[in-house]
């Protein structure tokens, strides 16, 4: 097995030298590509390496770095080696390109991607709604919308649990102890 | 004396068919329910149904046709079920019966159907629209068979008398189902198309319409509904083993006879999954229609 | 009216409707011409919630993503915890493992079987089986605490041992179902009108079927031999002895007699896993939960669910709670894509039908 | 005379009273995950039927509406459309934590938190999700309601109709449906 | 259309199934027994419950509130309870039983019972265990140590081997590696339980917390923020903390001392100290406060008001500070360098230290007094108690305080090669296992039983590793001389323990005959001590309260006379170095407060 993958990673190489081929550690082979070369990498990959399965989409939020990060994984249902193609993209006013010309399930994940990240995929004018109806603030997966903030202000609570005590503010209420500054990030909660 | 003995006779019958016809469909539920493994409900069940539904206030308006619809559907069952003779003899419960009332009970059986059609098709709703146009094409797929079977009948028997024909099966040897078999096969399948037990309720199928054309009716008029359906169903039947199985000189022998046959559709309702409308339209012009053509030749050769 | 083209909104109140969806159709008589499926009916947002939560508090949330199935997303999770940690499961955990993702496939059966039939009408159906999965749900109660949401695997193994004289239970709940299938057979799949209903519906193209991303019974109903268990072999599935049937029908009888012999397939791996039970531990300990992280990385994960191949992104910066854990459900593909494909010139009768048959299942798709 | 006539009266109302209470048709609505339990406490193993409970297909049909579990903003417009079809009387059982205040998904910012917030509940059921002998017990619970006369959420529904309404447009960002109007 | 006829009759076979009994379970009239392990809804067990809010922490649907049961339940609770109980909102809860497997002291559980059905949304709040006494017989899905989601088994601490350790004084406990201090702080719950016992109330979590992502400057700071020799309690505190951690219910208490020591340890010298610490010190505000002892108290003192601008001196009678830890507390356990790092770093603070200067001696207490604003007196029990026996002054009958205090000085003491040390405390441990340390066959002679022995269980354990012999339920009788005025052994009695009639702990009972003599060099008596006032005039001692040998005090430590604060072993019972600096934390309080005359 590692044998078939370090001769895919090879050949990956030989053959896409656009992008950089990499094993990784909790199996399968990864690709980095460019979003310029990604349809390309994709498609050849499909058509020359039998990756004909595209199990996922997904896109990562790299707030930290400005990026969203989409990750496509393939299956070769006969070599049985998992591939991870990534491309990162610009998170303010980037794109993707769509695939669904490949892949026609591609549509669907796309659609998320765009409603969930708001991150629109050039090729897939799909206008549909895919989950959310009538949404109007930031697009909920991306990094810095606060779910927790935001379902406070819209959503009502049932009262009756104000009553509700912080052990550890009634411990050093109690004893006297004063809670430096310095401390307050490692108090629990 | 004699019209307020024919008016109460005319209630007691209705009030038998309806009786009978919900205690029935209780007992059917409840064989159903053990079929599947379970205890299943109260045999007065579909009275309170019915009362609850009464009940409910109605607040739905979805035109005079809407209204009209569920009324038309309990006349068309009252109408049909006192123009059936319940008992062979006696005076009671024999109702309205004429000469050549089956060519008249045919064509008030389905006028139910087309009230009820319209009713719903005034609702709006695509489910009902669907259903009553699968429910139609239904009509026409189950009314060759059973006119093929009532001629052969008819032209036995010479009459399109139903109190005749009930005359006539005077012994179990005379009964019809005995004496055209092909004739009981092919009007026996038309009737589970009429009854709209599986594999013959597309019309209705919940799966993809709801609950078909009764879809946008609740309250009274689905309380109406299910009252014509009681009632309906007795008056079926009751033709049903008046045709075929001589009748019925007492309540009881009513009952054991209607209910024999009740079983049929019920039993046959419980192990089959529904036929889609085109399969069930082919199928009812395959074998009940090439039966009741049978019934027709073999009516022609016995003679 | 006959020429007409309606648009029928199926869901989300529906009875045909498998879960809380909507397909929109637009019909001609009783013929579709269009459908578009909508979800997000049941969209909870659960990888945004998973994303402020901690690695052990996520556990209890995962296993409400699939409604009928819950195992397969507990393994996922816990198998790409497990991967990025580099965590050792005792072998013994592992069998248990099988043990509850096998009777999960059997109770997803069951109410497959009663869904398939109760779509065509046949409502004795979905009483049986629905009622015999009961047996199973006691098991898995008497195993878990739980009846539905088990919350029973976890990171490192499983959450509490096998009970006293389980194994003979779940032994006898086999023989107990392995009677049944015959009665089921009679019922349902001998039914001369069921075939008629099922042969030739729904057909999947079968060239296009693995560029699709088919998966589970609808693809190897296609006749594909794909299966994760021998594809990918997690857990101990390469030490037990189980066939994948296939069938070439492509239509939904085929994927119904797939799934039939699947049902009878899990039963022997059932016995095969008490057979072998190994002894010994059965949980490899997490650090306190509270403080608990995963090493950075990322990692693709699938279990072979009752639908199919059921996969999970998961990455982890480093910290204590997880950066995104992205789920693939098979309905993601089926659900959507497929569906609208198939239900393309199909009889209205047979969406519900079709539905049942691809294993649609609303919570998976949305989340 | 006029006692007999109240005392008619009384007992036709005692019937109605007895009718519904034991023929409650249950909208088949699958709001949320709960509904996998409705399937066994229909089937065979709990049978409802045994109480007169069976399932139907149309709002305009059934007496009694399930949330099974959260609701989205999604589903919940949907839900207030089929609630006010519904005919009168109607009652509405909550399943679970979810609808008595959001359950695990209490911060999820697609799911409503407290569902009498936007329409009346008549029984709710604890658990999540609640076993088929708590979702019977809770129609029994309801039963009883009904014959106390207390199960009158649909009532209060009319009464305070614009205060729901207000509710649930502040979820409900896009109102383009009817407003229904007894 | 093919015909089947199999396709046809099949289907019918199910109708056999009527004659057969339905398997319906028709509850409410019948009901299955639930399973053995259901998750129903909660109990709590409120006496064995204490409030740590663990179940509140794990829970991801907040789901559980801490709440008072009776109003003022917080208030009244005893040390090691926060008196909250958690509230179950079953609008929230999930039955995921996470909080079963949290809970340190395994009283919250899930019980078979699940049914609860109700009108009214605002009875699903429960207080488990108040709303539902009758669920604690229905137990089903409970905590086990063996599955419970918390590690209840320490971090073993690397030690040298008992026969190592009696060849020199090297420091026994080795200290923990980084990722077993990780391992370790990783093990904690975070509820702040602890921080009410400490004396101090150290912010134990928060520095444990910060250990736990390896911030351990962070840790030095939080630890600094409120003790200013962490180092030395890091090493030698008699950690009441660990009594009540809630880990220590079932199984071992977080090693909270440990992880102090590895924390602080991190600074190697006082530079460092400074520079991780990096306190704010307060312009200087002209008031002088001086400072008599530079023990725990004393020390603690001077460290705070130096940071709070006050002119501070102390008056050490000895040649270094730290005053009993210094001289009273073995090498072994806490080498000396540990202690001047700190006191290096207060003086670089601005902490002054008059060495030497013994107060009645080189300096009036009157001048001390004149020339400040406010004295603290914090000169520790250093005066041994003596045995009470016959043949007790004989010339190697030692004390231990002297003994521990001559040793530390790096004199000579001769002991001979047997030793029987008096006594039960740690002082006589320590006497005992640096006798072993000057390679002396050691006893140890108690009154009581082991289990009694006021001093630490570690200490006793590390005893006998090293070889110590501890005799109990023994009573010293006489010192037996040999003649030349050098003891030549000791007789004692054996004794049983009786029940005390007034129901205190059981008292030893001399059993009459059973008498018997132990032969030794030297005998060493570590029963107590007490402090020495002479220094203090006389008419000043009449104003200042004394009550069995102890200063009286208000609660921040000032004495009668209002310039006079007192603090450590002269005021408080414990005896220990924590109890001091919490004295002296109080004490700046005080002093602050009277000096600015708030």
């Amino acid at each position: 097995m590692s044998d078939n993958i370090q001769n895919l990673q090879k050949s990956l190489s030989e053959r896409l030298p656009q992008c950089s081929v990499k094993i990784r550690k909790h199996g399968g082979v990864e690709l980095n590509s460019s979003k310029e070369n990604l349809v390309g990498v994709l498609a050849h990959l499909r058509e020359h390496f039998g990756y004909r399965h595209l199990s996922h989409i997904s896109c990562v939020d790299w707030l930290e770095q400005n990026q969203f990060e989409l990750v496509y994984i393939l299956w070769n249902y006969e070599s049985r080696i998992q591939l991870f193609v990534k491309v990162r993209l610009a998170r303010e006013n980037g794109s993707g390109i769509s695939i669904r010309h490949l892949w026609p399930q591609a549509d669907t994940y796309e659609r998320e991607i765009a409603e969930m990240y708001g991150l629109p995929f050039d090729g897939n004018e799909n206008p549909r709604e895919l989950i959310l109806e009538d949404w109007d603030a930031m697009p909920p997966m991306r990094r810095d919308f606060d779910t927790r903030a935001y379902s406070k202000e819209a959503f009502y609570d049932r009262p009756g649990r104000e009553d509700a005590k912080d052990v550890r503010s009634v411990i050093s209420g109690r004893s006297g102890e004063e809670i430096p500054e310095i401390a307050i990030p490692y108090t629990r909660k | 004396m004699e019209t307020l003995k024919t008016i109460s006779g005319y209630f007691a019958t209705i009030g038998v068919a309806f009786t009978v016809g919900f205690l029935f469909m209780g007992f059917s539920r409840i064989l159903t329910a053990r079929v599947q493994n379970r205890v299943g409900p109260p045999i007065y069940q579909n009275l309170l149904d019915i009362i609850k539904l009464w009940s409910k206030e109605s607040a739905i308006n979805h035109g005079l046709m809407q209204h009209l619809g569920p009324a038309f559907a309990v006349t068309a069952s009252v109408t049909t079920l006192l123009f059936i003779p319940v008992l062979r003899i006696g005076n009671w419960f024999q109702n309205f019966s004429f000469e050549g009332d089956l060519i008249f009970l045919l064509y008030i059986m389905v006028f139910g159907q087309l009230g009820m059609a319209l009713g719903a098709g005034q609702t709006g709703n695509p489910n009902s629209a669907i259903g009553v146009s699968r429910g139609l094409s239904q009509v026409v797929g189950y009314e060759i068979p059973f006119v093929l079977a009532l001629t052969a009948l008819m032209v036995y028997h010479e009459t399109t008398s139903l109190h005749e024909i009930m005359a006539a099966q005077d012994s179990i040897g005379a009964w019809n189902i005995f004496v055209n078999p092909f004739a009981f096969v092919a009007a026996i399948i038309a009737f589970l198309g009429m009854t709209h037990y599986t594999p013959f309720d597309v019309p209705f199928a919940p799966a993809e319409l709801a609950s078909g054309p009764p879809s946008e009716f609740g309250g009274k008029y689905l309380g109406m509904m299910m009252t014509s359906g009681s009632i309906f169903a007795f008056a079926k039947l009751t033709l049903f083993v008046n045709l075929f199985l001589g009748g019925a000189s007492n309540l009881l022998e009513l009952l054991a006879k209607t209910l024999a046959l009740y079983l049929i559709p019920v039993i046959i309702g419980i192990v089959t999954p529904r036929y889609r409308t085109e399969q069930a339209i082919v199928f009812f012009w395959k074998w009940p229609t090439a039966f009741g053509i049978l019934s027709i030749l073999w009516v022609v050769w016995m003679r | 009216m006959r020429e007409k083209e309606t648009t029928l909104y199926l869901g989300p109140q529906h009875p045909g409707i498998t879960g809380n969806m909507m397909v929109k159709l637009k019909v001609t008589g009783d013929t579709i011409v269009r459908a578009e499926t909508h979800v997000g009916y049941l969209h909870r947002g659960f990888e945004k919630l998973m994303e402020v939560r901690n690695w052990m508090q996520v556990f209890p949330i995962v296993c409400r993503i699939c409604v009928p199935e819950p195992d397969p997303n507990e393994e996922n999770l816990a198998r790409a915890i497990e991967t990025l940690e580099g965590r050792e499961v005792p072998e013994r955990a592992q069998y248990i493992r099988v043990m509850v993702l096998e009777l999960a496939r059997l109770a997803s059966y069951l109410l497959w079987f009663g869904g398939q039939s109760g779509s065509a009408g046949l409502y004795t159906m979905p009483q049986w089986s629905v009622g015999d999965r009961d047996y199973i749900l006691d098991l898995f109660e008497e195993l878990t605490g739980g009846r539905v949401y088990h919350m029973y695997i976890w990171a490192g193994g499983v959450r509490r041992d096998l009970p006293e004289g389980f194994a003979d239970r779940v032994l006898r709940v086999m023989d107990y179902l392995e009677k049944r299938l015959k009665h089921y057979d009679n019922l349902m799949l001998d039914n001369s009108i069921f075939q008629k209903r099922a042969q030739g519906v729904g057909v999947i193209d079968r060239e296009k079927a693995l560029d699709w991303g088919i998966v589970g019974p609808p693809l190897r109903g296609c006749g594909f031999k794909h299966d994760v268990r021998i594809d990918d072999p997690y857990l101990v599935y390469d030490k037990l002895k189980f066939e994948v049937p296939t069938e070439t029908g492509c239509d939904v009888w085929a994927r119904a007699l797939v799934r039939r012999r699947e049902f009878e397939q899990s039963i022997s791996i059932i016995r095969q896993v008490m057979e072998k039970m190994p002894g010994g531990d059965f949980y490899n300990k997490v650090p306190n939960p509270l403080h608990w992280k995963v090493p950075a990385g990322d990692v693709y994960v699938k279990t072979e669910s009752a639908r199919g191949e059921f996969g999970y992104y998961v990455v982890s910066d480093g910290s204590d709670k997880p950066r995104r854990v992205h789920v693939r459900g098979p309905a993601y593909v089926h659900g959507i894509t497929l569906l609208e494909h198939l239900l393309q010139g199909a009889n209205l009768a047979d969406v519900s039908f079709i539905m049942n048959s691809l294993g649609t299942c609303p919570p998976e798709m949305e989340r | 005379m006029e006692m007999n006539d109240k005392d008619t009266l009384t007992i036709v109302e005692h019937i109605k009273n007895f009718a519904r209470r034991h023929s409650l048709f249950v909208l088949a609505y699958g709001t949320g995950c709960g509904a996998i339990e409705v399937p066994p406490t229909m089937t065979s193993r709990y049978d409802a039927e045994r109480f007169g409970i069976v399932g139907r297909a149309t709002p305009r049909q059934a007496d009694v509406l399930l949330i099974t579990g959260y609701l989205s903003v999604k589903t919940l417009k949907r839900v207030i459309r089929t609630y006010e079809q519904m005919q009168n009387p109607k009652y509405v059982i909550g399943f679970g934590s979810c609808t008595i205040n959001g359950g695990m998904y209490w911060d999820s910012y697609n799911t409503i938190k407290v569902l009498d917030q936007y329409m009346p509940v008549d029984v709710y059921i604890n658990g999540c999700m609640p076993r088929p002998e708590s979702v019977i017990s809770g129609f029994i619970k309801l039963q009883q309601l009904i014959k106390a006369g207390k199960a009158d959420g649909w009532k209060k529904y009319q009464e305070n109709l614009d205060w729901y309404r207000t509710n649930q447009k502040k979820v409900i960002k896009n109102w383009n449906m009817p407003d229904y109007n007894w | 259309m093919e015909f089947s006829i199999k396709g046809m009759l099949n289907p019918l076979l199910a109708l056999q199934q009527a004659g057969k009994r339905p398997h319906t379970i028709q509850f409410p009239f019948e009901e299955k027994k639930v399973a053995e392990r259901y998750r129903g809804l909660h109990f709590n067990d409120i006496e064995a419950c204490i409030g740590c809010g663990t179940c509140s922490t794990i829970c991801q649907n907040e789901a559980i509130d801490m709440v008072e049961i009776h109003p003022g339940d917080s208030e009244s609770a005893k040390p090691g309870d926060s008196g909250l109980r958690p509230r179950v909102d079953n609008g929230r809860c999930c039955w995921c039983a996470l909080c079963v497997e949290v809970c340190p002291t395994g009283s919250l559980s899930l019980t078979s019972h699940y049914n609860y059905v109700s009108e009214d949304p605002d009875s699903f709040l429960w207080t488990p265990g108040v709303s539902n006494p009758e669920g604690r017989k229905e137990l089903s899905f409970v905590s086990d140590t063996s599955h419970s989601l918390l590690d209840y088994a320490r971090v073993p601490m690397r030690e040298l081997e008992g026969k190592e350790r009696i060849k020199s004084f090297a420091e026994v406990v080795l200290g923990y590696a980084d990722e077993e201090a990780q391992k370790e702080a990783a093990r904690c719950i975070g509820c702040s339980i602890c921080t009410e016992v400490c004396p101090v109330h150290m912010h134990i979590p928060e520095y444990i917390s910060a250990i736990e992502h390896g911030n351990n400057e962070d840790a030095i700071r939080i630890i600094y923020d409120n003790n200013p020799i962490g180092e030395t309690c890091g090493k030698v505190c008699t950690r009441r903390c660990e009594e009540v951690c809630p880990l220590g219910a079932r199984g071992e208490a977080i090693a909270i001392r440990w992880l102090k020591r590895y924390a602080t340890e991190k600074a190697e010298n006082a530079d460092m100290i400074r520079e991780i610490v990096n306190p704010e010190i307060k312009p200087p505000n002209g008031k002088k406060v001086g400072i008599i002892g530079a023990g725990p108290s004393g020390l603690t003192v001077a460290y705070y008001l130096a940071l709070r601008g006050f002119d501070v001196t102390i008056y050490e009678a000895k040649a270094k500070a730290g005053g009993m830890i210094m001289y009273g507390i073995p090498k072994y356990r806490l080498p000396l360098d540990s202690l001047d790092k700190q006191v290096e770093y207060m003086q670089s603070i601005g902490v002054k230290i008059h060495f030497n200067t013994k107060v009645g001696e080189q300096i009036s207490f009157s001048e001390i007094e004149k020339n400040h604003d406010a004295v603290f007196i914090g000169i520790g029990y250093e005066v041994p108690y003596t045995i009470g026996i016959d043949g007790e002054n004989l010339e190697n009958s030692i004390q231990a305080v002297n003994f521990l205090r001559d040793i530390n000085a790096d004199k000579h003491v001769d002991i001979g090669s047997r030793v029987a040390v008096i006594g039960g405390g740690n002082v006589a441990i320590d006497a005992a296992r640096v006798s072993r340390r000057l390679g002396a066959e050691v006893t140890i002679l108690y009154r009581r039983r082991e289990e009694d022995m006021p001093a630490d269980w570690e200490e006793i354990e590390g005893a006998k590793q090293e070889g110590v012999i501890i005799k109990t339920q023994a009573i010293p009788l006489n010192v037996v001389d040999d003649g030349s005025g050098r003891v030549k052994g000791i007789r004692y009695g054996n004794a049983r323990m009786v029940t005390d009639e007034k129901g205190g702990r059981p008292r030893p009972e001399l059993i009459e005959g059973d008498e018997h003599v132990l032969e030794l060099d030297t005998i060493i008596g570590a029963i107590g001590q007490e402090a020495d006032y002479s220094f203090i005039p006389e008419d000043l001692k009449e104003k200042i309260g004394f009550k069995s040998g102890r200063i009286l005090t208000n609660e921040w430590q000032q004495t009668s006379v209002p310039h006079i604060f007192a603090g450590g072993d002269i005021v408080n019972r414990t005896a220990d170095a924590i109890s001091a600096v919490a004295d002296g934390y109080k004490a700046v309080k005080g002093i602050e407060q009277f000096v600015f005359g708030k």
